[in-house]
């Protein structure tokens, strides 16, 4: 992907000559690391720039009871909407739960919870919690049901919500490349919340399409700076 | 020409050179086929890009984009992309010139439902709330009636999408435009007389002394 | 600077033919649309990210009262600074005004209004009145003088102040490159508080260090949407 | 060793692999120089960077690139760049390790003040607020006096810079702990007493039996 930098591999060793403060960890690993009942952020607009191998991963190992703060839950049984499929969901944060007949049904029975926000809202309460703001005052909303139970305030005469800030546990994002640092970037409309919930959560864990030396990605193009990501997912080995 | 059509076409008309339009899933989308010649006017999508354009051919689709209805897309020369923030920034901003949505209802206020159908029907509001607050100007696209029932009320029925009075209301009948005074006809379709408008509305109308017909 | 493509030549013309929707204006004619009195923001961290000929240029046409929102004064004499001691300036809000002698003075002498802002805090504040929040609540100056007048609102058990949006009648932002549709990058530490701006006011001008046609900027580089900016400063032909 | 030397050394010592780490201007900018082998730190100038570095060569300068105090810098390989808003998101955030910046006062309560005096110095806090407000630990570098005068003292006569109590104080006479019982002595510099430092501080310190020796 990019010439080979004498002075990058330098640095990637500590002066033991070891790698060290490496991020990367394997599918199985990373995800054994999140309890049942953790609340997860989750990258991703109806599954694109979702982290469809941590999905995947959560849903092999059975994972229960957890609270996800999404967009949406994508389609029944794809992306996210694997972990509605396998019950694996006690509550869902999210704008937009329509495109997910699964949701759809589970949510109408009442077996599982749904909180929904305005997606402008969504992004900002997102963004507050990883930039340490203590919450936004947003116009959406004003006058619907999204109201219920909020301060208003009114600034310059206009009457807006107080919405506070989200975090969670873990956030599982994708992103298209990752460097060695964690450094990423992301593709077109794959970006989505994925930087947000980058700075959202305790613990933050990275997919990527292709994992590349450091300095591949130019300081300009990075959107989330590698110390924001605590593991990056290995890439396996194809077995095809 | 097919209703969607009427109404989509119609609703392109309000467009002009170098606006930045958002348009809804559904109905809304026709809107962009039917754009005046020599207008260029830039398509958002609200899951992250500037410059969205229909996928030429299906074989050309790219796993990393797609419109905010998950159909793949394309992008113009000069397409920008962004995150969620960025995006949602961009609309209650003031950025945004134009959106376009489909509703459920629209009430004697000029107020827009179109998110949830209580107990029946909860898909969210995705980013609904966020277009009607934030867009500078409104434009609901939605066939008059919904099995033979206005969807023009009095009063919302339905929980609200924003306690804002959109700014043009478009359908195969009719062009209205809520006014501080009440929805006032301002275009009957082709073929559409002022009674049978009044007849599939279930709000008062303003009649002008004169409405002339929806040009195409 | 990249390939030449026929499509974009094609969208570039109306179906008249004719070049439309052209953001380029010369520097003179541009800023001749700013009133004395107006308020400006200003991009740039230090002069780095500056608009220099915009600058410049309001100083030579004799430009007065005008209220500068930047986050820096520069140094004496450079960038914001050739306003300060062309007196140009009747309220300046900014983070830090040290490092500029003449703004200092001018402060201490009473002869120009200096309102403080913490860096952070100017940052959200100029980004909220970019995407059309009421306001934030940071706990930043909690307890200082900062708080003076500001309504403290508890969340969650801690202390936050909100802080109010700010906008501008115009932004002087200044680019890496431009493409002919006022799509913007930036370099390095030049980006600071340009892209912020360039949401928050009535009328957005930009100066670039390279304007390219349209597509040399790859869509996910795209900092600032062409459609946020109104007015892009032409290059001068070179007189040496 | 001069004494800026001696307390950016000592600072240096409290880093860790891994961090993520902004200096002020000034004195601290010098604990780059004496980071521990083998521990790689990432350095953020609040202007828009994180992995910056001196510059190799003058003759390297970018104009584009410069740290906070206006010096042209180099950047690592994996640096990024990013906006004001994301620059004070990650302070703000809780993604600052450590800060470390100049004082002109420390009291009691372990309240830093540094960026004003007023009537006679105004250069405005710039980012020092909300680094002391934002970063998980703040470490406050500085000389133990001015013109004689201690910085150390009961209660600030200046304005503060935030309520916040900082965590670490260092100056070429000793390393202090604020703590919710007080300052807390913890380190000597090397040929300096216990009864040197408390002549030297205008707050009542807490002396633990075992006070060690500074090491650099």
């Amino acid at each position: 992907m990019c010439g080979f930098s004498f002075r990058t591999a330098e640095r990637a060793k500590n002066s033991n000559g070891n790698v060290h403060m490496s991020k990367v960890i394997r599918l199985a690993d990373v995800v054994e690391t999140i309890p049942d009942g953790a609340t997860l952020m989750i990258g991703g607009f109806l599954a694109v720039g979702a982290p469809l191998r941590l999905i995947g991963e959560l849903v092999r190992q059975g994972r229960k009871d957890l609270t996800i703060i999404v967009n949406d839950t994508n389609r029944a049984g794809l992306g996210v909407g694997r972990l509605i499929a396998a019950r694996a969901v006690r509550k869902v944060v999210a704008s937009h739960v329509g495109t997910n007949a699964d949701t759809q049904r589970q949510l109408l029975a009442g077996e599982i919870e749904v909180e929904l926000v305005p997606q402008g809202t969504l992004a900002e309460r997102i963004r507050a919690g990883g930039v340490g703001l203590g919450g936004i005052l947003t116009p959406t909303g004003v006058g619907t049901l999204v109201e219920d139970g909020k301060p208003v305030i009114e600034v310059g005469g206009r009457r807006f919500l107080l919405e506070t800030p989200l975090r969670a546990d873990f956030a599982l994002i994708a992103a298209k490349h990752a460097d060695h640092k964690g450094n990423l970037d992301y593709a077109l409309t794959a970006r989505n919340f994925n930087p947000l919930m980058a700075m959202a959560a305790d613990t933050v864990i990275a997919e990527a399409q292709d994992i590349v030396p450091v300095g591949c990605i130019p300081p300009d193009q990075i959107v989330t700076p590698g110390v924001l990501v605590d593991h990056l997912v290995a890439k396996e080995q194809s077995h095809g | 020409m097919d209703e969607k059509t009427l109404i989509a076409a119609r609703v392109a008309r309000e467009m002009t050179d170098g606006m930045l339009v958002n348009l809804g899933i559904g109905l809304p989308t026709l809107v962009a086929r039917h754009l005046p010649k020599g207008i260029d006017v830039s398509f958002q999508s609200e899951n992250g890009l500037i410059g969205m354009e229909s996928l030429p051919e299906a074989g050309l689709a790219d796993d990393d984009l797609i419109d905010a209805g998950g159909t793949p897309i394309g992008a113009v020369a000069g397409a920008s992309a962004f995150d969620s923030a960025m995006s949602f920034g961009l609309i209650r901003g003031g950025h945004m010139d134009v959106t376009v949505l489909g509703g459920l209802e629209v009430d004697a206020a000029g107020r827009l439902a179109n998110w949830m159908v209580p107990g029946k029907m909860v898909p969210g509001m995705g980013g609904a709330m966020d277009l009607v607050t934030g867009a500078r100007r409104v434009i609901v696209a939605m066939t008059h009636t919904a099995k033979g029932a206005p969807k023009i009320v009095a009063q919302c029925s339905l929980p609200l999408t924003s306690e804002r009075r959109v700014d043009l209301i478009v359908t195969e009948l009719a062009v209205i435009v809520p006014t501080e005074a009440g929805l006032e006809l301002r275009e009957t379709a082709p073929g559409v007389s002022i009674a049978d408008v009044i007849a599939a509305t279930g709000a008062t109308l303003i009649i002008p002394a004169v409405v002339p017909t929806m040009v195409i």
